[in-house]
């Protein structure tokens, strides 16, 4: 452990700032791509169940006309 | 009221389906500003000294570019022909295009406004003054860009031309917006440019509209 | 002679078995990722001694250099997965190219910033205009260059196609960010690490950073995965496979 | 029965070149006007007169018994023009294509999608049209037909593109227009199949 | 040979029916470049200090806008869909191309050089210089533009989307062009950076055509 | 007879929507293939597959006997594709599009102004394209047609705004070039009218 307390952890030697604004947005931003890929992967499987089903109502929808 | 909200509504549409169309304004605006650092040499008091010029530059040139195509797909597909035909709507479709080019290009430059001060060191008072100029000059800019577009529309020349026909009109407006930002970095009073670029503001809205629609029409005919 | 040379991975281009196999490895990718970076980034956080010129901001290198060297790294995958894609005809490749663009311009992003929070305490700026961190912009505009473009078609097959072809030409940047800081004389720190015959850093501290390279390099690999499965998706929907498979998740959640 | 459209000895010049002279023709409500000619014997020029886009050369066009001039802004209430180009953007759907011109003729359109649908554009009316074949975008443009209250209808060749099916549904829905007291100025290289009440046809020559 | 004259001769009967494409873009580049003393402020020191990056940013913008429409006309009426479809002719079609983007706005920004050097105040050592990177960056910047237009060609997303794809890779360019200029200003040597922009040339001559046919093909498969 | 153009369970997809399945047919010199079906059938989808333009999601197309894609540069030689954009650049003139596709093709025109002449475009050879109406565009587009020595003819709704009389025209080239061993794929909502010695035609159904 190079530091002696949390207070000083917490305190980078006088560079809190810098070392915790770039660790926050590189977990930040990580995160955030993480999630949105996982959304997308969601989205693109309802997008294909949707598409099924609007299939399946014009093909309802042709054979009623038939 | 209810056309004209289905008009707006349509440019939106549009947009989202274009999202390039005012995407890539902004980043061209920033990559623009970034090349000069590269071509000018990065030395921080130089950039200072001439960063007002050069946002205005650079915004003048992506709104111009953004504006090209405006009309270009609703002439080439008929959509204008049929609209010229029913008259009516005609002054709706204008205002509505007017009022969405700015809200996708004028407002994404204001917001993207800090970034541009961290990047060419500008201080707090002259990136305030920086925001004033730009709400005030932007819709000038879009307004004037829109009726280059008009005008060009037929003439199927690419966005040169309209730059051409539209740049000695903005000059004005390039030198009392650098200048109120210059009075701004050298403690100077601005008010006097701010209101020059109110009283633009105001006269453009006034008559751009009614000069767009009439060369649509002739650009019809 | 390269198409049998090649003929083992063909199982593997196909796009079912890779579904699969991607969804079968992404767990066991993520969680080493998730391990190692975290015990790199603790390690380097917490434990490493400070530098005695920097202080504690040098910490900031266990994230910024993990993400500026797989900024690069992940252009390079991009890149041939593109060149492998376009000459070869194979589809998944090409895919890839998409999945790992979005990847690779957040690792960007990540060098930029965290560059910009050390640049302020070490040079006293956030940012100026030399040749690295120009160069390192320039690979921010290039993976933007290639998503815009990607997305600009009406048909996506055809727009990754372009896109790849971009990332392709686009490699002649990479030369540029690595040797920018012999070739012009700059703020920004020459190779440290990567001078293999001898590092010019302590033990302690280099541990650490090389358990974080590997961590992003994990992490990297686990991402493309996960991304790679949506782009399947996208490109295979019209499959039957795709449509059960999407049909048995939704049974299985109910 | 009262006249709303006629020409007065019309001519047009295009490059210098007369592409006709001294032509008249009245129409009065439920009449179809049939415009027929070669390539380049100026049928399309003839519809862009009459649309108010141009002005003629000489003679004029009276609506109403009174000449365009005057009262353009009446006329072009009453009308609905589509020329060569079909008026759609394609990068917008059909529904977004069908609402923006219902905005623009104040027009509502009570169900698009059985509108849509009854042209045979089913599960297609959200997909941007530049992905429609050649027909089907023909078919989002022609869905004006549909929803217009307008009694004019100026159609430079309405059928290209279409399918023998859709041509047929199309001169129905001419007959219709025209039993409500309608009235059609159209080209086309094809005959019409429909049983017209009153059909004039003009025939221009090509003249060089 | 017969074939590569015939389509040399029908681009440049192009450009004569459509003056505007190549005259639009020297006015375009002679008015950016007028802006900057209006934005940035006239004072004659500072302006020589920039000048090298000014003439080269706007040369840059100058090129890449008239690239635009290169191949939106022959795409939207299907010229290159049959081209593409009888294969043997689309090489001579694109080198034809980026000869003729090259004489019709290259080499008149060479032609234009000695009123520049007035306008900015150069001298003639430096204004040498300019001429040589002109020559030797021009035809870089005219095949890295037809790239872009052949890229973005079948996207529809106006000139913007070009500039943004080639823009990052013109930056090496503009950095060792301005860079020998700056040298000469200061009498340092500059045949460094003048071999270097010798080598891009080379390099980009032996890759970009291949590239741009296979653009080409892309776009309409 | 040998069998020049042949097509193997051929499948062509767009937007996940599967337009045909398992198509087959075999050309051989002097054969037409009339390919109809409604809007959005899949026509001119399969016409790009046949020039090579698109690749098939299924199956392959043989030209000679062999897979088209090992030898693409041949069949492109041998091909002449005129899609539903007309190739014409409409700044140039007449002329000047027809010197362009002749150099292309290398083949040389003996005569353009007879040549257009006899497409009835006299005195309209050197206007630029865009001053001509809709159908003397696709005219000079059509021209190609006369100078080229290429057998495999593709061609997308080639009657499109074309008048009567220069469809017959164009049919009796069709015969022609058949009797020579041409062989044309074709589509067109209009029937043909000439007298083909060996027609196939192909009906697509439009699925959804
Ligand atoms: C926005 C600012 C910065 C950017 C864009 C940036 C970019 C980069 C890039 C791209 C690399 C990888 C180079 C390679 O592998 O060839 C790198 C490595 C590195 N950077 Fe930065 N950097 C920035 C600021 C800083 C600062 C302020 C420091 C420290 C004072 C620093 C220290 C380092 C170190 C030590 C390496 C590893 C060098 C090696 O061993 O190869 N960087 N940086
Ligand atoms: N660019 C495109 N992108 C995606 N889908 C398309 C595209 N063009 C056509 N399609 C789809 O493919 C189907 C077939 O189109 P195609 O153009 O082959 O029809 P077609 O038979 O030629 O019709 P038409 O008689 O109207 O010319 C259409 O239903 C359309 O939905
Ligand atoms: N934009 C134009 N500028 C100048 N002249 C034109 C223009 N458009 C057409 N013309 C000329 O006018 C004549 C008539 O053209 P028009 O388009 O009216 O013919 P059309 O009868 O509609 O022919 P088509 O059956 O081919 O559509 C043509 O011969 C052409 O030379
Ligand atoms: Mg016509
Ligand atoms: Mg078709």
């Amino acid at each position: 452990m190079a530091f002696t307390s949390w207070a000083d952890f917490w305190f980078m030697g006088g560079y809190a700032l810098f070392v915790w604004l770039s660790f926050g947005s590189t977990y930040l931003l990580l995160l955030g791509l993480w999630w949105y890929s996982k959304r997308q992967h969601k989205q693109i499987q309802q997008q294909i169940r949707a598409k099924a089903a609007r299939e399946q109502r014009v093909r309802q929808h042709q054979e009623r006309e038939k | 009221m209810v056309m004209w909200r289905a008009l707006v509504q349509r440019e939106l549409q549009l947009l989202g389906r274009q999202k390039a169309d005012w995407l890539n304004p902004l980043v061209f605006f920033l990559l623009v500003l970034s090349l000069f650092p590269l071509g000018i040499g990065p030395e921080p008091g130089m950039l200072k000294q001439i960063a007002p010029g050069l946002v205005w530059i650079a915004a003048l040139l992506s709104v111009l570019l953004s504006a090209e195509r405006l009309f270009k797909d609703d002439y080439r597909y008929g959509v204008i022909e049929q609209l010229v035909a029913g008259r009516q709507g005609l002054f709706s479709y204008v205002t509505a295009k007017i009022c969405c080019h700015w809200l996708s290009t004028g407002v994404p430059l204001v917001l993207v406004s800090p970034l541009i001060a961290v990047l060419l060191g500008l201080d707090w008072q002259s990136w305030q003054v920086l925001v004033v100029t730009l709400l005030l000059g932007t819709p000038v800019l879009s307004l004037l860009s829109v009726l280059g577009a008009a005008l060009t529309m037929a003439a199927d020349k690419g966005g040169i031309l309209q730059a051409l026909i539209i740049l000695p009109l903005y000059i004005p407006l390039l030198i009392f917006a650098s200048g109120a930002m210059e009075a701004a970095a050298t403690a100077l009073p601005y008010t006097g440019q701010l209101a020059v670029l109110l009283a633009f503001l105001l006269f453009a809205l006034a008559l751009v509209p009614l000069a767009v629609r009439q060369a649509l029409r002739m650009n019809v005919g | 002679m390269w198409g049998s040379m090649f003929r083992w991975l063909d199982p593997y281009a196909k796009p079912e078995t890779l579904y699969h196999l991607c969804g079968r490895l992404l767990p066991y990718l993520m969680g080493l990722a998730l391990f190692t970076l975290l015990l790199g980034n603790i390690w380097g956080l917490a434990f490493s001694p400070s530098d005695y010129q920097q202080g504690d901001s040098y910490r900031i290198i266990y994230i910024h250099v993990p993400a500026a060297i797989w900024s690069m790294g992940a252009y390079s995958s991009m890149a041939i997965a593109a060149f492998i894609g376009l000459v070869w005809q194979i589809r998944v490749a090409q895919w890839a190219v998409l999945a790992i663009a979005p990847i690779g311009a957040v690792y960007t992003v990540i060098a930029l910033l965290t560059g910009a929070a050390w640049g302020k305490p070490m040079w006293g700026t956030w940012w100026v205009w030399d040749a690295r961190l120009t160069s390192e912009l320039v690979l921010l505009f290039l993976y933007l260059g290639v998503i815009a473009l990607a997305g600009a078609f009406s048909e996506a097959a055809r727009g990754i196609k372009v896109a790849s072809l971009l990332a392709i030409v686009g490699v002649v940047n990479l030369p540029i960010i690595h040797y920018s800081v012999e070739w012009w004389n700059t703020l920004h720190q020459g190779a440290t690490i990567t001078k293999f015959a001898k590092p010019s850093i302590d033990p302690s501290m280099l541990w650490p950073l090389l358990i974080s390279l590997l961590g992003f390099a994990l992490l990297l690999a686990a991402l493309t995965c996960l991304r790679l499965r949506s782009q399947i998706l996208i490109f295979e929907q019209h499959r039957p496979w795709v449509r059960q498979w999407v049909d048995q998740q939704q049974g299985e959640r109910g | 029965m009262s006249i709303i459209l006629a020409a007065e000895a019309l001519s047009c010049v295009r490059q210098d070149r007369v592409l006709f002279e001294n032509l008249n023709f009245q129409l009065s409500a439920g009449q179809v006007l049939y415009i027929q000619g070669k390539n380049g014997a100026g049928k399309s020029s003839l519809l862009r007169l009459l649309a108010g886009l141009t002005l003629p050369e000489d003679g004029q066009i009276l609506f109403r018994g009174k000449p365009l001039s005057g009262q353009s802004e009446e006329f072009a209430e009453q009308l609905l023009f589509i020329g060569h180009h079909s008026g759609i953007h394609p990068q917008l759907t059909a529904l977004q294509n069908l609402a923006f011109w219902s905005a623009l003729s104040e027009q509502a359109v009570a169900d698009p999608y059985q509108l849509l649908g009854s042209l045979g554009l089913a599960g297609l009316e959200d997909i941007p049209c530049f992905m429609l074949s050649a027909g089907q975008q023909r078919r989002v443009s022609l869905a004006r037909l549909w929803f217009s209250t307008k009694p004019v209808w100026i159609l430079d060749e309405p059928f290209t593109s279409l399918d023998q099916q859709l041509i047929a549904t199309l001169e129905q829905h001419f007959l219709q227009h025209l039993a409500k007291g309608g009235l059609i100025v159209l080209t086309s290289h094809q005959s019409l199949s429909a049983d017209y009440p009153a059909l004039q046809a003009i025939e221009l020559e090509y003249r060089w």
